[in-house]
Order: C-alpha cells, then sequence, then structure tokens
C-alpha cells in the first residue's frame, strides 16, 4: 500500500509537470488549430532561465538569498522570460502564416525549435547542468506518514500546479479576456467581427501557455536537476500526448491526460518495467484515440488539414 | 510592384560598390600586415599574414570540407618550441566526428573541445599546421555514413577521430576500410569491433570485454555482493557492457534483476522505489553523469540504502559525486596526477570543466596526429602509411596514464581498469 | 455621411473581388446592398469592418479615414454587425454572447444589458443558456441583441434571412426596422431583395464586384432588370 | 453595364487574374510553356551526369540522400499531399522496410535472399502495413489522425530497440529480432538479375531510375481517375462522400502507395548503409521529409523533388564553415538588394555598415592590442578580418552580441521607414561581428541555427511552399 502510494506522488509530480506543458499545447491548438512543437523549448528556456536566476543568487549551496525567496523569483523570471518568448514566436513565426496552409505552421515551428536549441547550445554550451536541489531544500525535509516520505520538494512542485492550474481555470471561466479566448477559440472572425483584436487575444494566449511551461522548467530543474538544450523535446512530446489524451484543445483535458501520463509511466516502471514504460504511454494514448477518437474530453477533430 | 529598369541598374551599382569595399577592406588588411609584421604586431594582423602566405582552401571545392584552425596554431609556426615540421605536412587534416548536437551534444561537445585542445597543443610543440575538419553526426549512424564519405572524398584527411557510438563506428567502417583510412574511437567500445571486421579501427578505451569482468569480480570479491540490481540505459554502450556483466555476476552466484531505461528519462523515482531492501548493489552501466547524480539523489530521497556502481561512463568528478559510489574507469584520475596538472589547468581555463569524455578524445587525437606527422617525416604521405604509422604509434606519457600502444586488433595494449570510491566529492582509487 | 466608400479595389490573392466599389449610408439611414452569389456583397462588408484590406479606395467612417484602422477601432467608433448564419460563440451562455458584443466597451454595462433585455425579453429568461443549443429564432435575436451590446451607430446586417424560416425572416425585418427606428444606421446585405427593399431607404446592386445599379428604394422596386433578376415577376 | 442577374464571375476568371509583371515576366512565361515532361527530363539528364562530373564519392552520396529523400517526399507526398491526410508515422515504413531487407539479407536471422524476392516481400509487407495503419483513418480525422500515426512511428522505434530479448515460447532463451540499440550490421549488397550494386554510384543510379520511375507514375496516377477522386478526398471529404467516391478505400489506398514507396526507400537504404539502427528512425527524419515536402510546395511534383534536393544539399553544405559564411553574407546581402528600396536608400544602409565596421574596428583594436583573430578561409574571410572587430574574450562577448542580435533582427523587420534605414546598419555589423566571433568558432551548433532560421524565413515568406500554389479561401 505505500508503495502504491509512493508511486502516487512520483506519478503525480511528474504528471503536474506534464499537465503544464501540455496546457501550453492545447490552449494554443485551441486558438490556432496548430500545434506549437516549439512549446518544449520554451520550457528549456524557463529552466534555463530558472538556472539563470539560482546562478546569480550564488548557486544552491551557498545562495545569497534564503530559499523562501529565492525559489519564488526563480518560478517569476522563468515564466516571465518564457511568457515573453512564446509571445515573440508567435509574432514572428506564426502570425505570418496565419492564413496559410494548415502544415506550413508545423514547419516553422520546427524551424523554431531548431533554432532555440542551437542557440542554448551556443549559449550555455552542451553541458548538463544541475540545479543542486538538495543542497537548497534538503530531500529529508518533507512529510513523513509512517514508511512514506514525501519531501517537501515534491510538495512544493505539486502544490504550484495546482495553483497555477486553479488560476489559470478561472481566468479563463472568469475574466474578460478569458471569455474573449474562448469566443477566439470557437470562431475568431466572428470574434473579430465584435471588435475582439485576436491579435492580441492569440498573443495573450501564447503568453499564459508559455508562462505556465517556463513553471515547468523550473519544477523540473527543482525536482528532476537537470537542465539541457535538448531536454525540451521528450517533455514536449509527453506535454503533446498528455494534451492528445485529454482531448486537444480542452483545457481540463489536459491537466487530466498530464496526470494520468505521468501515473501511467510511474506505474509502468514500478509494477512492470521502465523498460517499457515509453511503451506503455504510448499504447494507452493509441488505445483511448481508438476508443475515443477526439480524446477524453474533446470535441471530434476539423475535418480538413 | 513594377521594377524600373533604372533603378535596378542602381541597385547593381550599389552592389558592385559593396564588393568593392570589401575586397578593399581585404587589402587593407594585408597593408596592416606587412607593415605590422616587423614590430609587435597585434595577432590580429598576425593570422591575416599567415592566412595570406598559406596557399589557402588545400581541399578540392567539391571535397566540401575546409580546416578550421585557431589563432594559437598559426603562430606557432615562429614562437613554437618544436622543430619546424618538413614542409610536406603542410595543411594536413585530421577528421573527427562526434554528436556535436542533438540529444547526446553533452558528450559530443567534450569530445570536441578535447580534441580541439589537443590540436593546439600538438600544433604548438611540433611546429606543425594540422587543421581539424569537425563533422557533426548526432549519433545517428547514417550522418555518421554521410560525413565518413566526406571524410574519404577530401583527399588531405589522413585519419579520422571518432565517431563517438559503437553503432556508428560499425556503420562507417565499410566506407573507410577499401580507403585505407584509419579511424581512432574516443568512446567505442563494442568487443566486436576489433578483432577483424573493420580493420581500420583503433580505439584508445578499452572494450567492454575488458571492463565487465573487473566490475563483476571486483562486486563479488571485495563488495560481497549478493544482490545486483543491474539497470542500462537503452545505448549500445550500455546494453553491451550490461550483457557481459551480468552473466558473470550470476556465474558467481549473486541474484541479478535487470532492467533498462531510456538514456532521456526525466524522472527515475518509480524505478528507484523498486529497488529491494536485500540489494546491496546497483550497477549503472550509463553515459551520462549527471543522470546518475539524479538517480543517487533519487535513492537518497526514498531511503535507498544499495551502493551505486558505474562504469566509466560516470567517471565525472564534477558531475557525479554520490557519496559511496564506486565508479569504474581504464585510467586513472587525471585531475589528481601532477604531470597532468599543468594540461588539466589550461584545458579548463580555456573550456571550462569537463567529464569522462575528454581525455580519451585527447589522446585519440594526439594519436591521429602522432601518425600523420610520422607519416609526412618518412616522406610518405598517404593513407596506407598513416594507417602503418597509427598501429606502430607510442605515446609514452598518455593523458590516460600508461604508455599508449595498441594491439594488433586495434585494441590498447595492456588495458586495466580502475576503481575508484567516492568519498566527499573526491575519488579515491581503491584498486 | 456616416459611411462612405469610395473606389474600393479589394483582392483576395490574385483575384480582383471588388472593382471600385463606392457606396455611402447616411446618418439613421437604412440602405439595402443586393447581389446574388460571389457578387462580393460580403466582401465589401469585410470591408467595411476592416476584416479585409482593401488595396486601393478609401473607407470614411464618421468623418474619420478608416482605411487602415483595426477591426476594433472601427467598433469603437460605433460600428456593429449580425454575421451572416449569425455565427453565435455555441459553447458559451447567452450573456457571454452579449458581453462579448460589448468587448470593446469599458465601465458598466449593465444599462446595454437591460436595453437588450428590453427588446428580447425572452433573452432575459435564458441568460446562463448556451447559445449553441437554442432555435434558429432565438439565436437571431442573441446575434442582434450581441450587436447591440456596443451601442452601435451603423449596424450592419448580413444576410439576416438565410436559414429561418419565412415567418421568421418577416420577425428579423422587423426587428431591423426597429432598430433602424431607434436612430441607428442600418446597412442589410441580402439576397431577399423583394423583403430588403420593402424596408429600406435606399439600395445598391452589386454584379460581379462592381456596383451595377443605387436608387431610391421604392424607384429599385420598379427596375425592370432587377424585378428579372431578382423579383422574380 | 453588364445584365443585372447573369453571373459571369466564372467567365471573368482569368481577366481577374494578375499576369506575371516585371523583368522575370518573359523567362517565366518561356518556362511555363516548355512542357512538364522536357522539364523534367532535362532536369533528370543534368542530375544522371553528376557522378560522371566529380570524383568525390561524398557528393554522390548526398546525392543518394537527395534522392532517397525524393523517394520518401514523393510518397509522402501521395498521402499528405493528394489525399490530405497527415501521416506522422510515415517514418515507420521506411524503418520497417529497412529493417526487413536487413532481416532477409544478412546474418542476423541468417537469411540471405535473392534482392528481387526481398525488395518485392519489402514493398508487399510495406502496402500491407500501410494499409492496416489506414484503417484507423475511417474513424480518425484530420489532426487525430496525425497524432495517432505519430506515437506510431515512436512505437515502431520503441521495437527496434527493444526487440532485442524476445522471450517466445518455443525458443530456449531470449531471442534477438533487431539487434536493439546495435542494431544489424553487415547487410548485403542489392543484386538484381547478376548486377551487384556495390558503390555509391551504383545506388546513386538505381535510385535515379527508381526516382524517375516513380515520379512518371505518380504524376499519371494523378491524372487517372484515382487522382482526381483523390484531390477531391483533400478538398472535401464529406462532399467527396455525398459524391458516392469511396473514401475509406481511396485513404487506404493512398496509405498503401505511401508505405510501399517509403517501405522500398528503407530496402535501398539500408544497403546504402550497410546496416540499420533505430536511431536511423527518429522523429527528426520525418520532420525533414515533411520540409521537403511542404518546402516544395505539398501536392506539386516538380515541387517535392525540389524540396527533397533542398534538404538533403542543404545541411550538407552548413557542414563546411566556409560555405556557411558565403550562404550567411550572401543571404544578408541578397535580402537587402531585394528588399531595400529606393538604391540609394541600400547604399546608404551598406556604406554606413562599412564604415561603421571600421570605426568599430579600429577602436577595438587600439583597446584591445592582442585580441585573437578571425579564423582564416579566403578573400572574404581576409576582409572581414580586417572589418570585423575582434574584442579579447571572444566567447562571452560573442555571447552577449548574439543574445542582443535576435531581438534586433526581429525588431527590425517590424520598424518601417527612416527607422529601418537607421537602425540596419547597426544590426548588420552586429550580425557579421557575432557570425565571425561566435558562430564560425562553432560549425555544428551554427549549421542547426542556419537550418532552423532558413525554415522560418522560407515558411513565412512563402507559405505554400516554392512551387506551391496559394490556396485562396474564398469567402
Amino acid at each position: 500500500m505505500e508503495f502504491f502510494v509512493q508511486q502516487l506522488v512520483n506519478g503525480l509530480t511528474l504528471g503536474s509537470v506534464y499537465a503544464l506543458i501540455a496546457l501550453g499545447y492545447s490552449m494554443v491548438y485551441g486558438i490556432l488549430k496548430l500545434l506549437n512543437f516549439a512549446h518544449g523549448e520554451v520550457y528549456m528556456v524557463g529552466a534555463f532561465i530558472g538556472y539563470g536566476v539560482l546562478t546569480m543568487a550564488g548557486g544552491a549551496a551557498d545562495p545569497v538569498l534564503p530559499a523562501a525567496v529565492l525559489v519564488p523569483l526563480m518560478f517569476l523570471a522563468a515564466m516571465i522570460g518564457s511568457g515573453l518568448l512564446g509571445v515573440a514566436i508567435e509574432r514572428f513565426a506564426y502570425r505570418p502564416l496565419r492564413d496559410a496552409p494548415r502544415i506550413a505552421p508545423l514547419i516553422s515551428a520546427v524551424g523554431v525549435s531548431f533554432f532555440l536549441q542551437a542557440a542554448a547550445l551556443l549559449l550555455f554550451t552542451a553541458r548538463i547542468r544541475n540545479y543542486d536541489t538538495p543542497e537548497l531544500i534538503p530531500f529529508s525535509v518533507g512529510v513523513e506518514v509512517g514508511p512514506l516520505r514525501i519531501s517537501l520538494v515534491r510538495i512544493l512542485v505539486i502544490v504550484t500546479a495546482v495553483v497555477l492550474m486553479v488560476a489559470l481555470t478561472l481566468l479563463v471561466s472568469r475574466t474578460r479576456l478569458g471569455k474573449a479566448m474562448r469566443a477566439t477559440a470557437y470562431d475568431r472572425e466572428a470574434a473579430a467581427m465584435m471588435g475582439i483584436d485576436t491579435d492580441r487575444v492569440i498573443a495573450a494566449t501564447f503568453f499564459i501557455g508559455s508562462v505556465l511551461a517556463g513553471a515547468a522548467g523550473v519544477m523540473i530543474g527543482l525536482v528532476f536537476s537537470r537542465v539541457f538544450h535538448f531536454m525540451g523535446f521528450l517533455a514536449g512530446l509527453k506535454g503533446f500526448t498528455a494534451a492528445v489524451v485529454g482531448g486537444i484543445g480542452n483545457i481540463p483535458g489536459a491537466m487530466v491526460g498530464g496526470l494520468l501520463i505521468g501515473l501511467a509511466e510511474a506505474y509502468a516502471a514500478a509494477y512492470l518495467s521502465s523498460r517499457f514504460s515509453e511503451l506503455v504511454v504510448f499504447t494507452i494514448l493509441i488505445g483511448v484515440m481508438l476508443v475515443r477518437p477526439s480524446g477524453l474530453f474533446g470535441t471530434p477533430a476539423l475535418q480538413k488539414v | 510592384m513594377m521594377t524600373t529598369p533604372r533603378n535596378v541598374r542602381g541597385r547593381f551599382f550599389v552592389l558592385v560598390l559593396a564588393v568593392l569595399a570589401l575586397a578593399a577592406a581585404g587589402c587593407g588588411g594585408e597593408d596592416d600586415a606587412t607593415t605590422g609584421d616587423t614590430g609587435a604586431a597585434t595577432a590580429t594582423t598576425d593570422a591575416a599574414t599567415t592566412a595570406a602566405e598559406t596557399p589557402e582552401t588545400p581541399t578540392e571545392p567539391t571535397a566540401g570540407a575546409e580546416e578550421t584552425t585557431t589563432g594559437p596554431t598559426t603562430e606557432a609556426e615562429d614562437t613554437g618550441d618544436g622543430q619546424a615540421a618538413p614542409a610536406d605536412c603542410d595543411g594536413l587534416l585530421v577528421g573527427i566526428a562526434g554528436p556535436f548536437t542533438g540529444d547526446a551534444a553533452s558528450i559530443g561537445q567534450e569530445q570536441l573541445n578535447w580534441a580541439r585542445f589537443a590540436l593546439e597543443r600538438f600544433n604548438a610543440d611540433n611546429g606543425t599546421n594540422f587543421a581539424l575538419v569537425e563533422a557533426d553526426t548526432q549519433l545517428d549512424p547514417a550522418q555518421a555514413t554521410t560525413v565518413a564519405q566526406q571524410f574519404v572524398s577530401n583527399g588531405d584527411i589522413l585519419a579520422v577521430v571518432g565517431p563517438a557510438g559503437s553503432q556508428e563506428a560499425e556503420a562507417v567502417g565499410p566506407i573507410f576500410e577499401p580507403d585505407n583510412l584509419a579511424y581512432i574511437g574516443m568512446s567505442a567500445t563494442r568487443t566486436s569491433l576489433t578483432g577483424g571486421d573493420y580493420p581500420t579501427f583503433f580505439r584508445v578505451v578499452p572494450n567492454d570485454d575488458a571492463q565487465g569482468p573487473t566490475d563483476a569480480t571486483y562486486m563479488v570479491d571485495e563488495l560481497g555482493a549478493q544482490n545486483v540490481f543491474i539497470i542500462d540505459d537503452q545505448t549500445s554502450y550500455s546494453t553491451g557492457l550490461a550483457d557481459i556483466v551480468q552473466p558473470l555476476l550470476e556465474e558467481a552466484g549473486v541474484t541479478v534483476t535487470r532492467d533498462s531505461v531510456p538514456q532521456d528519462q526525466t524522472d527515475f523515482s518509480a524505478l528507484v522505489s523498486r529497488i529491494s531492501d536485500d540489494t546491496d548493489i546497483v550497477f549503472l552501466p550509463w553515459q551520462l553523469a549527471a543522470s546518475a547524480q539524479l538517480f543517487s539523489q533519487q535513492m537518497e530521497e526514498q531511503g535507498k540504502t544499495a551502493t551505486i556502481f558505474g562504469s566509466d561512463g560516470l567517471f565525472s568528478p564534477d558531475d557525479f559525486s554520490a557519496e559511496g559510489a564506486y565508479v569504474s574507469s581504464f585510467a586513472p584520475d587525471i585531475t589528481a596526477l601532477p604531470e597532468q596538472a599543468e594540461l588539466v589547468e589550461a584545458y579548463t581555463e580555456q573550456y571550462g570543466e569537463f567529464g569522462t569524455f575528454g581525455p580519451p578524445t585527447y589522446a585519440a587525437t594526439q594519436v591521429a596526429l602522432t601518425a600523420v606527422l610520422a607519416a609526412c617525416e618518412a616522406g610518405d604521405v598517404s593513407r596506407e602509411a598513416v594507417l602503418e604509422q597509427v598501429g606502430d604509434v607510442t605515446i609514452t606519457d598518455s593523458i590516460l596514464g600508461a604508455p599508449l600502444t595498441f594491439d594488433a586488433n586495434g585494441d590498447v595494449e595492456g588495458a586495466q581498469f580502475y576503481i575508484f570510491r567516492i568519498e566527499g566529492g573526491e575519488y579515491v582509487l581503491v584498486e | 455621411m456616416l459611411l462612405a466608400l469610395k473606389d474600393v479595389n479589394t483582392y483576395y490573392g490574385q483575384i480582383h473581388i471588388l472593382q471600385g466599389v463606392s457606396l455611402d449610408v447616411a446618418e439613421g439611414e437604412l440602405v439595402c446592398l443586393l447581389g446574388g452569389n460571389a457578387s462580393g456583397k460580403s466582401t465589401t462588408l469585410k470591408t467595411i469592418l476592416g476584416l479585409v484590406a482593401p488595396r486601393s479606395g478609401s473607407v470614411v467612417f464618421d468623418g474619420e479615414d478608416v482605411t487602415r484602422a483595426s477591426t476594433s477601432r472601427r467598433i469603437e467608433r460605433g460600428m456593429a454587425i449580425v454575421p451572416e448564419n449569425r455565427r453565435l460563440f455555441s459553447p458559451m451562455t447567452v450573456t457571454e454572447n452579449l458581453e462579448m458584443g460589448a468587448y470593446r466597451r469599458s465601465g458598466d454595462l449593465r444599462a446595454a444589458f437591460e436595453r437588450v433585455y428590453d427588446l428580447f425579453p425572452l433573452l432575459a429568461d435564458r441568460r446562463s443558456q448556451l447559445a449553441g443549443t437554442m432555435s434558429g429564432g432565438e439565436q437571431q435575436m442573441v446575434a442582434v441583441g450581441r450587436a447591440l451590446m456596443s451601442e452601435p451607430r451603423l449596424l450592419l446586417m448580413d444576410e439576416p434571412s438565410m436559414g429561418l424560416a419565412p415567418i421568421l425572416v418577416e420577425r428579423s425585418f422587423e426587428i431591423i426596422q426597429a432598430v433602424h427606428e431607434a436612430g441607428v444606421a442600418v446597412l442589410v446585405v441580402e439576397q431577399n431583395a423583394n423583403m430588403a427593399l420593402s424596408v429600406a431607404d435606399r439600395g445598391y446592386v452589386l454584379q460581379t464586384g462592381r456596383i451595377a445599379l443605387t436608387d431610391r428604394a421604392d424607384a429599385l422596386r420598379e427596375n425592370d432588370d432587377l424585378r428579372k433578376a431578382y423579383l422574380g415577376r | 453595364m453588364t445584365k443585372i442577374g447573369t453571373d459571369e464571375w466564372v467567365a471573368q476568371v482569368g481577366e481577374r487574374t494578375e499576369a506575371y509583371r516585371g523583368l522575370t515576366a518573359p523567362v517565366r512565361r518561356t518556362w511555363d510553356g516548355i512542357p512538364l515532361g522536357w522539364r523534367f527530363a532535362a532536369a533528370m539528364l543534368l542530375v544522371a551526369l553528376l557522378p560522371v562530373a566529380t570524383d568525390s564519392s561524398y557528393v554522390v552520396r548526398v546525392g543518394v540522400n537527395a534522392f532517397l529523400f525524393g523517394l520518401l517526399a514523393l510518397g509522402l507526398n501521395v498521402v499528405v499531399g493528394y489525399a490530405g491526410l497527415l501521416d506522422l508515422g510515415y517514418i515507420a515504413f521506411y524503418g520497417f522496410g529497412a529493417y526487413t531487407y536487413a532481416l532477409l539479407s544478412s546474418d542476423q536471422i541468417g537469411v540471405h535472399l535473392p534482392a528481387e524476392l526481398t525488395l518485392i516481400v519489402v514493398v508487399a509487407l510495406t502496402a500491407g502495413l500501410g494499409y492496416v495503419l489506414g484503417l484507423p483513418s475511417r474513424r480518425l480525422l484530420g489532426d487525430y489522425l496525425a497524432i495517432v500515426t505519430l506515437f506510431f512511428g515512436q512505437v515502431f522505434v520503441q521495437l527496434a530497440i527493444h526487440l532485442d530479448r524476445l522471450s517466445l515460447p518455443w525458443a530456449d532463451g531470449p531471442v534477438n529480432v533487431t539487434g536493439g540499440p546495435n542494431g544489424i550490421v553487415g547487410i548485403d549488397p542489392i543484386r538484381l538479375v547478376g548486377v551487384t550494386f556495390s558503390s555509391v554510384t551504383d545506388y546513386f543510379y538505381l535510385l535515379l531510375v527508381a526516382f524517375v520511375a516513380l515520379a512518371v507514375g505518380l504524376h499519371r496516377l494523378t491524372a487517372s481517375r484515382t487522382g482526381r477522386a483523390w484531390r477531391a478526398l483533400r478538398e472535401d471529404p464529406l462532399a467527396a462522400e455525398q459524391m458516392g467516391l469511396p473514401v475509406n478505400r481511396l485513404k487506404l489506398l493512398a496509405f498503401a502507395v505511401g508505405g510501399a514507396v517509403a517501405g522500398f526507400a528503407g530496402a535501398v537504404f539500408a544497403a546504402v548503409q550497410v546496416g540499420v539502427f533505430p536511431q536511423n528512425f527518429e522523429t527528426l527524419l520525418l520532420i525533414m521529409i515533411y520540409a521537403a515536402v511542404i518546402l516544395g510546395g505539398a501536392g506539386s511534383l516538380p515541387g517535392v523533388a525540389i524540396g527533397a534536393a533542398v534538404i538533403a544539399v542543404f545541411p550538407e553544405v552548413l557542414r563546411t564553415p566556409d560555405y556557411a559564411r558565403l550562404i550567411f553574407y550572401g543571404v544578408v546581402l541578397g535580402g537587402l538588394v531585394a528588399l531595400l528600396r529606393p538604391w540609394s536608400r541600400l547604399a546608404a544602409v551598406l556604406a554606413g555598415t562599412v564604415v561603421l565596421g571600421f570605426v568599430v574596428r579600429f577602436a577595438t583594436a587600439a583597446a584591445w592590442p592582442d585580441a585573437a583573430a578571425v579564423a582564416p578561409g579566403g578573400l572574404v574571410a581576409r576582409a572581414l578580418g580586417a572589418w570585423v572587430a575582434t574584442p579579447p574574450n571572444a566567447t562571452t562577448v560573442g555571447n552577449v552580441a548574439f543574445v542582443l542580435l535576435v531581438p534586433a533582427v526581429l525588431a527590425v523587420t517590424r520598424l518601417r521607414g527612416p527607422a529601418r534605414t537607421w537602425a540596419l546598419p547597426t544590426v548588420l555589423y552586429l550580425a557579421a561581428f557575432v557570425w565571425e566571433t561566435r558562430l564560425v568558432a562553432e560549425p555544428s551548433v551554427t549549421r542547426q541555427l542556419v537550418l532552423g532560421a532558413i525554415l522560418v524565413v522560407m515558411m513565412t515568406a512563402r507559405p505554400q511552399g516554392l512551387l506551391g500554389t496559394p490556396r485562396v479561401e474564398m469567402l
């Protein structure tokens, strides 16, 4: 039983990160019907910004700021930085392709992705950077329930993710911007006819999605340390999978999908073998798609490519 | 928009002007150089002079390769302490192939930097102006074979360092062999690479057959292992080593559990939780030290007490520092050797920290350059000659510790493995 | 003039759609724009609204040259549209749809909501229903209500009769007249020439991207060519 | 005045479409006048001369890669360009073909079938696999199909990695099917009717013939009833269905044809590489094939051929730092010439850049006399060496300059009028500076950077691809 619960915690940690990445994919897809393959790189940049702040503050072993200040600062910087990057990508790589055939922005996205990876390689070299979190927030600090140990970092990550997701849900359902996002996602031209500046709404969508990716980047850095130029690729693929399982374009779907993928990976590795954990994930996905062709929460697909 | 002919003419005029301006800038540079050469010339103009004096682009344009040298290289011609090399050694090239971008770039970039470093020092010591041709393979054999063809087609490339992966080394073999182009592996350890199938292949690192038994014996005899968890990282290197260690342990009566995890895995915590309480050793034949570091952190997080035993891929004091872990290595810790201190310091100052993949690349580059120099000093600048020279190369004070020579198969003579224990972040030699 | 198009030329890609279209709408006037399929009616509306940019010519609204202005700027200045097929935001509630109509307006929307609910009392009862679940006639009310939320001076109506039962078409034009009587200028784009001309002050006939005819509505109703083409008489 | 009520819109389409204008118009009109078949034949003849013209096996090998790309792109074009099905698992057919050929022609399972038979088996199996993978396309629409097929491709790579220790009930001990991460090596060369293909040049001609045959075949297929039906399917699947087209059969046929082509290409690839490895079939390659199809213009055969050539050749050219440098300055200069109007402004910008360069160069040279040099490499580099400033700590300064350069370039594309003219010299000089201090030193990384940037620029400049026709949505 403890083993099962331990895996639940492991799965939720990973799942919350996937969910945050998946949200960016899903929101952008919802509003532009675009698979933003550069999203993983935005997350990578977020992780590097967090690392940069940590290094500037003297590193994890000997920070000039207390962890309680430093960690939020890392999150803030990474979220803003990633958000701005997302807006810039939209402005220069996707907006000129607004009315182009659907697959053209896909190639543009891949171009952005190559560029950002290479830029990170150029600027930060290929060395795998380490947040060294245990120095900052020791793993021994945390909750112990019987034999179960949940470190503070994991709690921090899960709670942050939940807070961000609740904030996003409120934003989308309650605020004027959120409603404009939904209106634009449903019918961009009609939204424009209402005087909604759809370009700005789309930019805002990219900003919010990228902010979440930036937060996910710092989270990965905190719990799973390694930060390097290529980290966005796999995480992007997982986030994308999560978005699809949930029903791409659907915000609660992305959250559920992310958690589901995280849990599936953890339980597959724990009960079967980590050898096949990726295969298990892909099989789940294909299974879900064959049974529910639009994902768990999705709406039927567009017909045209 | 209509373009009027007059407009076009103006445009053309501007273009001609621009080209002229650039050309003038080039001449200006040369003038600078000739006047300033007598006294304390700036390095910039110095290099420009050398560039102007050396016949440019020794390669055929179709060969599609261009050398990249660095400033100090060219300066060495008059100031280097070594004697000047024979004239026909001018502009000879050595290829280096590795995963300089892509997901394995952390390995490839370290290899590349050490190769550049080796080239600089070799040129400075021997008064040569050899150069490297760098080619990125992204660890994809398809790219490696294209790159191999590039090397083969460039007549000035006399030896190759790399490629990095065993599967790449296998793929390029049939391309290098007919041209007698020697290639020296710095990280390909698959046993079957040496021993006949790839006659032009050499490697400065011992193969899996050398490391596997050492590790297995140490685990059984010295650490008294009863229950070992082997986790490979789904690479050619890792599965090969694991496949050798596993039966050896089993023969010694050790209970072995085997699992495998993708090299780019984000999280190991579920895997870590499967380490049973009676497991005394976790054997990680991995190549990414940073991943092993996370693995050890997650073991600590979950209160697992088994000992990590890493292969040579984890020998990386800057990245892997799990207290009490063991790491095997084919070389002594060069950062601890007084005779290599100067080298390590010079490298670190120029390129920063490094792990396990650099020093063998340094050695491999040294071997290639030494063989090329020996061949051209002997007056035979051909690939056959270089291939023979590589077999005969002896590097007495190799960065890898012992003198470096090859046996008939192309493997390192007398390969020996060392075992280190990590104590307080230090790698302490225990065998 | 409230709205004036002068010699507007609009292209889609390399295809010349509007070829020198000029038309105007005076303050408080009800004008209809007639034309068959692919005659450029919708493009004209989109050009007025700024959803497509003309390659040459000008659009002047309320004394300001808005040819290069954004759609949102034009809506702030007092345009509003009831799009063809209504184009409601189906997964959103009636209230949310109405809110979107007032997107450019800041401040208290209560008065605007009251006015729309006065005009369409049914909507007040259905305010939290999803727009997509309503009947065609109800949706038409939401669409008009949504446009009126911005308190426009010029209401653009794109094919208000399309897809509605005959009884609802009449109802639809009653609404248009009511809006018109409240002092709002209306430009109706219609294929149903008979219905449109019966309420309009003036009319334009668009033919393959050109204005082929323009006159007072009653005069147009007597025009032989037009009668043959559109009125079936 | 035209008669009211008669709809002559269609009759006027020709009139309404703009004709070619400008200086290139006569050339373009003449080019359009040459029949497509002649153009294709001329191009292929030229290409066929390549191995004769060069003695570099590298160039021929790049040609082989280009043809492999070409075949893959043609096959993918059937699925994506004709039938409009977004198949992101396409790479799996390539891998499946390669592995099948490898298994049937190596010591892996000790089978060495004649190539004639193996190729037929490969094509049949991959066509069958295409059919099976196409089955979900009956239910899954649009992007959801794309996603399922994408993961099919992932599953293939996973299987290739993991099927090296397969436990089978009738075998004792694990069975090694795919060789795992080590792949399968020592694959037999292709041997057709007694002719053994041993050198890259042999494979070059084999692929040339295959490519020509396939291109001609597909061209005829496009004009056939099936081709028209596919296009109808792409433009409007619902309408196609209502018109009684056998939609499901058409989809499956497209998948099978695409799969068979990729399978054949995979078999040849396995023979050329003499080995197959899981890394050969990763997502990156899929992306490049898509890039080839889309860059050329989806649906257009000559476009796809050109796209494949660009995607195969361009990254290879970028491998050589000197060529990369020429491309860089060439593209910058070409872009300026094409975009800056009037020419007096162009002249001002170029002159300003040159002057600014010298000022900065001499200022820094005076401040840091012992700075490092620009890497040598011919006339251009010498000219640049005298012009580009060389700070002492080139790596750090270069990195900072790079970080400044990217937003600066993006900002310049937004600026209009005199502001742009004023900003350009600084940005241009900054670009040259970054190139010479940082990018020249890291050719492999630069290659990726340039590749990414070019993809974005090409797509934004010509979304429909080089030879695609812009599709205008009628409103």
